[in-house]
């Protein structure tokens, strides 16, 4: 039943938007073919594309968590506010980074035993943890922020190295996360489970799969992704606070729609995951080279993410041989005929 | 008469906040004063008008994120219309017209492509906060005039008579009609219906679709409302108009007993979690205390609410199995009987 | 009973692609009747009911209520007719009170308002017309089972329901909710009104309804009185044809190989369980829709952990956990294999290997050759068609899909394979390739424990038959004594004279 | 169910209150406030135990010079223990502010200080908090309406000195982009203003973009930067109006492989990591004042004000009084002894 139609295809029509981004670039700035811009796009979406791939885990199986922004604040500043105050030396940063980790870990678990077993809105639960993470950091540092100073500490080093010499770490960081995340879904048995239990709860269930516990597994891999968003993100700016990395759960959510996840999980993959981000980042940056109001960038950014959701339901419905072709439709057979 | 299962979950809302006021009252000195109890009711006003219409969607079984975008967008156009020196009544029709088709846009689109209200609204509120800043007022070069508005027509929403707000008398007006169309009208029925269990709605021939769409509608009249008296007040509309009051509105709601999911609730369990959310903020501000307590606080309210939401689910589903277990050993005494009987 | 009939079909004819689903149907009820239907799963009693309901339209034949020509092309047009359904699962707004949920869709208006006292007034009466113990201000979701049967026959009767049909109306009852049930339907019946009732349940239909129609294969094959018909008799007619006789296997059965469960209970549903499944022999088990079958092989698999009473192995116990289960062998194919049985978007290869990656997987790597090599086999043994690994399974039809469940579990040579309502929904082809595997695998030794209410299946294909009834078994037959009507009885409560009462 | 909701109030009623009586314990002031705040403003003779209660509303928890100004008021109050000061959070959000006032209004607070989100957006509060008494003094970014008194330091000449500086480093006519404020903070930073007169009376420099976006970190900052230096490929000066956008700006360049082609970065205000930069000859330099200062200055004029019980209001003045503190070049050579001399907390920096 392969359709040969060629938007069928999902690539196809990833292929077909780049290719309209492109001309309209062509036409416009010819700068933004440069490989210093491609170094300026990725940098811009390094870090929530990070978190994406952690995220993608959650939205596989059918959770939300709108605390990832504050989870990665209240993280680094943990981290940070230790380093700081252990003499900033590599062991404290790693005991800082061991604290971090708890921290993200047990608001991981919280939002996996509210989500799998006492079934409340996780929309409203992260809701209120994103709250409830901002005022702890906030409370930790007095309202204020804090430094990261030490520039030979390893800490600084994360994300102001190069690889090679020419690819700042955050970005690299980022195709590690990719491809890891990818290798767990492609091969490994724990990326069969997630898409069962995404698929279908119950009866992953009946196949030996602890749903309830694999979800809660699922909501601490995103908020660890989180955490080294953060963590990235502060050695990047040397500073953190309250106030870092928020409104980044918005961007990660849309950019994996737009990467064909579906809110109610059992669709999307990696590499949609990555599409997704790195279209936010060239819209973002297509929109400054072309002169346009950088605040615009979020009401196209919503444009386009209704069209994809649009051509996702096509999709799935389209697969789901809900959509049949009109002259099937008139008649629908009932399947079961009792 | 037992008390029904919602009147109960509202008696615990008030209950609450009668609780909290009392606290703040004895600890807090300046909390009984007139004009913080105005201020109160004024910002909640602000957060309840939106809830009121978040409230319709989320009892016809959606949800609206969209509603931050639609109060930019409103507002920017009313401080555009008011700087042109028009009285506030066509100021106030003008933008409620706009925020209802922004409403319809929001409905239509999820009902006609069967997509997610969740993702959709949150992508359209980041479009009309950008058709917000097309409208805006700006200079030669482009870049965003700020304008102070002196239009005394229409700054008199801003203003308060006897203490109250106009933006609170409209609140509570807002809140009881659209009590009333929730609970007395069939339009409110039907919503309530199409929320609970909408397949079995359909069937007995309500007409779901154009349900959903009017919820939408109606949440982006309200939002249109809530802008244009904010802007009254504040004298000016700027960009991050209204950022964030999706999600703040409907956590609102949810602590008022009108919960995700659909059927449950109504407008006046809205009023009262908009009055407690902004009870807990401005009384946690009177002790002088570190503000970043008052967002924990605040989380940790909203966590506390959906809990006993879902303890209270729970502890009326055990009731009700309590009731089944009950009939089961008058079960022993029927067997009994049945046995007697048998069949030929 | 007067004679005058509510309502007529005369040679109703219905066929789907090509397949004749009901033929020359004449079904006759007369006014303030109960007129029972049965027959078989497939034999068309729910196809006739769709049409007189308006869910499908007629091919030919006519439909006549009181007398009058009637058309029926939808909902609409059934309920002006006077002709209202209860299906089995309800379909009332939960969030509504009665009053409400009655008046959804038509509520009477006053001054352009809904008359809430008006319509509570008319609640009451109907209330208190028929004895309900109901409240017009209670909300259906705080209601039991029975309160909200009730309120669903309420709201067929507020709209002047001539004819009340009621699909299976007791599986989820108990039995005081069952009386009760039947109180009202006697009450419904003094008043006039006919009510069609279809169940599977003998003696419901002796109990309460006044004659019995029974269809086999689309076709009407007799009009009975109920109260004066023997078990036998009907069971007969709804049976008709023997099935053609595949060739009985006698099993080698190993005696040693069991798994035996000791008085299990589970809440009011089951009391003490007390069977042995032997290794190479095909268990079935029968018993009526609702009488805890599946409740049974749930806890023997693991999946339902909280029933008293001991299961064992071979002596040794089994664990209340499905992931040990499967490791130890068990497999379980399920009731309802669109809620619990695939993963709709998965491919078929993803389908058949989920089970067994504790074998295609090393350190947690999935060894891909390895997974396609196990698929492409189990779709070449099992004749999965289309044979395309990569398709989704949704785009399968129910046989295929059903053939993947099972090579889901056959591919790893399971030891203890349970199946629950394995055939229903599979066309006949399949359905012996079905039988023929799990025979296959009887033959290599492992226990198979058959939940189903085909009794051509459960005869034929199982070599001992225990039935379910009221809550433990009631009745075993031995090799191969089951025949169609006696286990059909035997899930009545009726001991037939082949088996053993337990 | 009459059970479970009996147990729900109390489990809430008990949680509130322990939240609560931690919060009162931790609260200092329970200033005896024993004159209530009439119309007509009463004179606080503060010097000898009068009770003066004052806020500080900045413009959320990330703003980087906060605790700086904080430290410069306290200081400034360290002797008056009668005087009590508190904080708020309003989370980059002019709304909240907005309702911060209001709280401020409502406690009977003497004086507010504000660093303001939005020129205008705040003016009607502040007009109703001036009105009812209160001292109120905007801090840097200011409000456009009538108020007591606005502290800054010169925007307009630091902007203007900073050109006069840099025109001597470079060509006439070097193509700069200015990466500007927000356009809403405009009316009252006006060092991109100051520097673009200068450009245009003296030709000194060829302003390419006024990039007006608001850039409060130095991540948003290094995506701003590295977005213009590809539009353009050739520009020579990039005038930051914030120290965040500079060190994005150093961040980019070095990312984009140009430290060495010489373009000239120049940030504002000198904070902790901006001095660093220029230590290690990252960023040419930057119009240095020190916030504590400005702390400071604001708050001896609060004191002033108080004491002789005047606010802009009572003065009926269209104007209201704009105290300009100067701002310094500061540039590789006198980096060091800025360090020694600055109150910014450079203790995590090893000079």
């Amino acid at each position: 039943m392969k359709n040969r139609n060629l938007f069928a295809n999902v690539w196809a029509q990833r292929a077909l938007i780049l290719a309209v981004l492109l001309i309209i670039m062509l036409i416009g700035n010819r700068s933004f073919f440069s490989l210093g811009n491609l170094r300026t796009i990725l940098m811009s979406i390094a870090i929530y594309g990070t978190m994406c791939c952690g995220m993608l885990l959650c939205m596989l199986t059918g959770g939300i968590d709108l605390a990832m922004g504050s989870t990665a604040a209240f993280t680094s500043v943990v981290c940070l506010w230790y380093y700081n105050g252990h003499g900033m030396t590599d062991g404290a940063f790693v005991v800082g980074l061991i604290l971090a980790i708890v921290c993200a870990v047990a608001v991981g678990i919280l939002h996996g035993i509210c989500d799998a077993y006492l079934m409340l809105p996780s929309f409203v639960v992260t809701l209120a943890t994103s709250k409830l993470l901002y005022g702890l950091a906030s409370a930790l540092l007095k309202g204020s922020f804090i430094h990261l100073t030490n520039t030979e500490g390893f800490f600084y080093k994360i994300a102001n190295t190069k690889l090679f010499g020419a690819i700042p770490m955050p970005i690299v960081i980022f195709l590690a996360a990719a491809l890891i995340v990818g290798l767990i879904l492609a091969l490994t048995v724990f990326g069969r489970r997630v898409y069962a239990v995404g698929a279908n709860r119950a009866a992953a269930e009946l196949v030996g799969i602890k749903s309830r516990s694999f979800r809660v597994g699922c909501y601490v891999i995103c908020s660890l992704s989180a955490c080294l968003g953060g963590i990235v993100l502060t050695s990047m700016n040397y500073i953190t606070s309250a106030t870092t990395a928020q409104g980044y759960e918005m961007m990660i959510m849309l950019a994996l729609v737009v990467g064909g996840a579906d809110i109610m999980g059992g669709y999307g993959d990696i590499a949609g995951a990555v599409f997704g981000a790195l279209l936010a980042g060239i819209v973002e940056n297509m929109i400054v080279m072309l002169n346009i109001n950088t605040n615009y960038s979020k009401a196209v950014q919503g444009v386009i993410i209704v069209l994809a959701v649009a051509f996702n339901v096509y999709n799935n419905r389209k697969s789901a041989g809900l959509i049949a072709p009109r002259r099937k439709r008139a008649e629908a057979a009932p399947k079961k005929e009792a | 008469m037992r008390i029904s299962q919602k009147v109960t979950r509202k008696l615990i809302t008030l209950a609450l906040i009668v609780i909290l006021s009392a606290i703040f009252a004895a600890t807090a000195p300046s909390f009984l004063k007139l004009r913080n109890v105005q201020e109160i009711l004024r910002v909640a006003a602000y957060t309840g008008i939106i809830c009121v219409g978040v409230s319709f969607v989320l009892i016809g079984g959606g949800i609206d994120l969209s509603s931050g975008g639609i109060i930019c967008f409103t507002g920017i156009i009313a401080c555009r219309l008011a700087m042109l020196g028009l009285p506030w009544p066509v100021i106030l029709l003008a933008a409620v017209v706009v925020g209802a088709a922004c409403g319809f846009f929001n409905g239509w689109l999820i009902t006609h492509f069967y997509l997610n209200d969740f993702i959709t609204t949150l992508a359209t509120g980041f479009v009309f906060s950008g058709f917000g800043l097309l409208v805006i007022a700006k200079e030669p070069n482009g870049t965003v005039m700020s304008q102070t508005i002196t239009n005394r027509g229409f700054l008199v929403l801003g203003k308060h008579v006897g203490g109250f707000y106009y933006i609170v008398i409209a609140w509570i007006l807002l809140t009881l009609v659209a009590w009333f169309i929730q609970t007395r009208t069939r339009y409110g029925l039907h919503t309530c219906a199409t929320g609970s269990n909408a397949k079995s709605s359909e069937m007995s021939g309500v007409n779901v679709k154009r349900m959903k769409i009017s919820t939408f509608t109606i949440c982006g009249a309200c939002c249109a409302i809530g802008a244009v008296f904010t802007v009254a007040y504040q004298q000016t509309a700027y960009l991050s108009l209204g950022s964030g009051m999706g999600f703040d509105a409907v956590a609102a709601c949810v602590v008022g007993g009108v919960m995700l999911g659909g059927g449950k609730g109504d407008a006046v369990g809205a009023f009262l979690g908009a009055v407690f959310m902004t009870l807990v903020t401005n009384g946690m501000r009177k002790y002088g205390l570190d503000t970043s307590w008052q967002y924990v606080f605040e989380g940790a309210v909203i966590l506390i609410a959906i809990m006993s939401d879902a303890g209270f689910a729970v502890f009326s589903a055990r009731r009700l199995r309590a009731l089944s277990e009950k009939n089961a050993n008058e079960e022993a005494l029927l067997e009994a009987r049945a046995k007697g009987g048998g069949a030929q | 009973m007067s004679e005058e009939l509510i309502l007529r079909t005369e040679n109703v004819c219905k066929s789907f692609n090509g397949i004749q689903v009901l033929k020359n149907v004449n079904l006759e009820i007369r006014k303030g009747e109960i007129h029972a239907l049965m027959g078989e799963n497939g034999a068309g009693k729910s196809t006739i009911i769709k049409i007189i309901t308006g869910v499908y339209t007629k091919d030919d034949g006519e439909i006549y209520i009181d007398g009058q020509h009637v058309v029926i092309n939808n909902r609409h047009d059934a309920a002006e007719a006077g002709i209202s359904v209860i299906y089995q699962e309800l379909s009332l707004v939960p969030e509504l009170t009665v009053t409400e949920n009655i008046f959804l869709g038509h509520e009477l208006m006053k001054r352009g308002l809904p008359d809430r006292k008006e319509m509570r007034r008319q609640v009451q009466e109907l209330i208190d017309r028929y004895g309900f113990l109901l409240h017009p201000d209670e909300v259906v979701a705080s209601m039991g089972m029975a309160q909200r049967q009730m309120t669903e026959i309420l709201k067929a009767l507020s709209t002047e329901a001539k004819l009340l049909i009621m699909d299976e109306p007791t599986t989820s009852l108990s039995a005081s909710e069952t009386e009760q049930l039947f109180v009202t339907m006697e009450g419904l019946r003094e008043r006039g009104t006919s009510i069609l009732y279809i169940s599977h349940r003998l003696e419901e239909i002796y109990r309460i309804t006044d004659r019995l129609t029974i269809m086999r294969n689309g076709e009407v094959v007799g009009v009975v009185d109920s109260k004066t018909v023997q078990a036998d008799t009907v069971t007969a007619m709804m049976i008709g044809h023997e099935l053609e006789k595949t060739a009985r296997r006698t099993p080698n059965v190993n005696y040693q190989h069991c798994i035996e469960v000791k008085d299990l209970s589970l809440g009011n549903l089951l009391h003490d369980i007390n069977f042995k499944a032997y290794g190479g022999e095909i268990l079935g088990i029968g018993g009526l829709v609702g009488s805890g079958r599946t409740e049974l092989v749930s806890c023997i698999y693991g999946a339902m952990k909280n029933y008293k009473g001991t299961i064992t192995l071979d002596g040794k116990p089994v664990s209340r956990s499905v992931a040990k289960n499967i490791r130890a062998g068990f497999g379980m194919v399920p009731e309802d294999r669109r809620t619990e049985g695939f993963f709709p978007q998965l491919s078929i290869l993803r389908n058949i290997a989920i089970s067994s990656y504790d074998r295609l997987s090393s350190l947690g790597f999935v060894k891909a050759g390895a997974e396609n090599g196990h698929a492409e086999k189990a779709i070449a043994d099992y004749d999965v068609r289309p044979a395309m690994k990569k398709l989704p399974l949704q785009n399968l039809s129910g046989g295929n899909q059903q053939k993947v469940i099972l090579a889901r579990w056959l591919s790893r040579d399971v030891d203890v394979l349970i199946l629950d309502e394995p055939t229903v929904g599979v066309d006949v082809g399949v359905k012996a390739e079905l039988y023929v595997y799990m025979r296959r695998l009887a033959d290599k030794g492992a226990i198979i424990i058959m939940v189903s209410s085909d009794l051509a299946e459960l005869t034929e294909v199982s070599d001992r038959v225990l039935v379910l009834h009221g809550g433990t078994f009631f009745q075993e037959f031995r090799d191969h004594q089951a025949t169609q009507q006696a286990v059909l009885l035997a899930s009545s409560g009726v001991a037939a004279k082949e088996g053993v009462v337990l | 169910m009459k059970k479970f909701r009996k147990i729900l109030a109390l489990v809430l009623v008990a949680l509130l209150a322990v939240s609560l009586l931690a919060g009162c314990s931790s609260d200092s002031s329970s200033g005896s406030d024993n004159k209530t705040v009439s119309k007509a403003k009463p004179v606080i003779d503060i010097n000898n135990g009068a009770a003066c209660k004052m806020a500080y509303i900045p413009m959320g928890a990330g703003q980087e010079d906060f605790p700086v100004i904080l430290k410069g008021m306290q200081e400034a109050i360290a002797l008056y223990p009668n005087i009590t000061l508190d904080t708020y959070d309003p989370g980059f959000n002019p709304n909240n502010q907005i309702n911060l006032l209001n709280e401020c209004i409502t406690q009977g607070v003497n004086v507010i200080f504000i660093n303001s989100m939005d020129a205008t957006a705040l003016n009607s509060t502040i007009a109703a908090a001036e009105e009812a008494g209160i001292v109120v003094i905007s801090i840097n970014n200011g409000c456009s309406g009538v108020h007591t008194a606005h502290i800054q330091n010169t925007t307009y000449d630091a902007g203007y000195e900073a050109a006069e500086y840099l025109s001597t480093l470079v060509p006439a006519g070097a193509k700069t982009v200015i990466l500007d404020v927000a356009a809403e903070l405009k009316p009252t930073c006006t060092m991109g203003q100051g520097f673009e007169d200068y450009a245009t009376k003296t030709g000194a420099f060829e302003i390419m973009e006024d990039y007006a976006q608001s850039i409060t970190s130095i991540e948003v900052g290094y995506q701003a930067a590295s977005e213009v230096l590809t539009k353009y490929k050739d520009v020579q000066v990039l005038y930051c109006v914030n120290d965040n956008t500079a060190i994005g700006a150093a961040q980019a360049i070095e990312a984009a492989g140009r430290q060495d082609d010489g373009i000239i970065i120049w940030g504002y205000s000198g904070t902790p990591a901006a001095l660093d930069a220029i230590a290690q000859g990252k960023i040419v330099g930057t119009s240095y004042s020190d916030p504590f200062y400005e702390g400071y200055a604001a708050m001896v004029s609060a004191m002033n004000y108080v004491q002789l019980g005047v606010t802009g209001h009572n003065l009926g003045n269209e104007f209201f009084s704009n105290v300009l503190l100067p701002t310094k070049n500061v540039t590789i050579d006198n980096v060091l002894e800025t360090i020694r001399g600055t109150h910014w907390d450079m203790s995590a920096y090893n000079y």
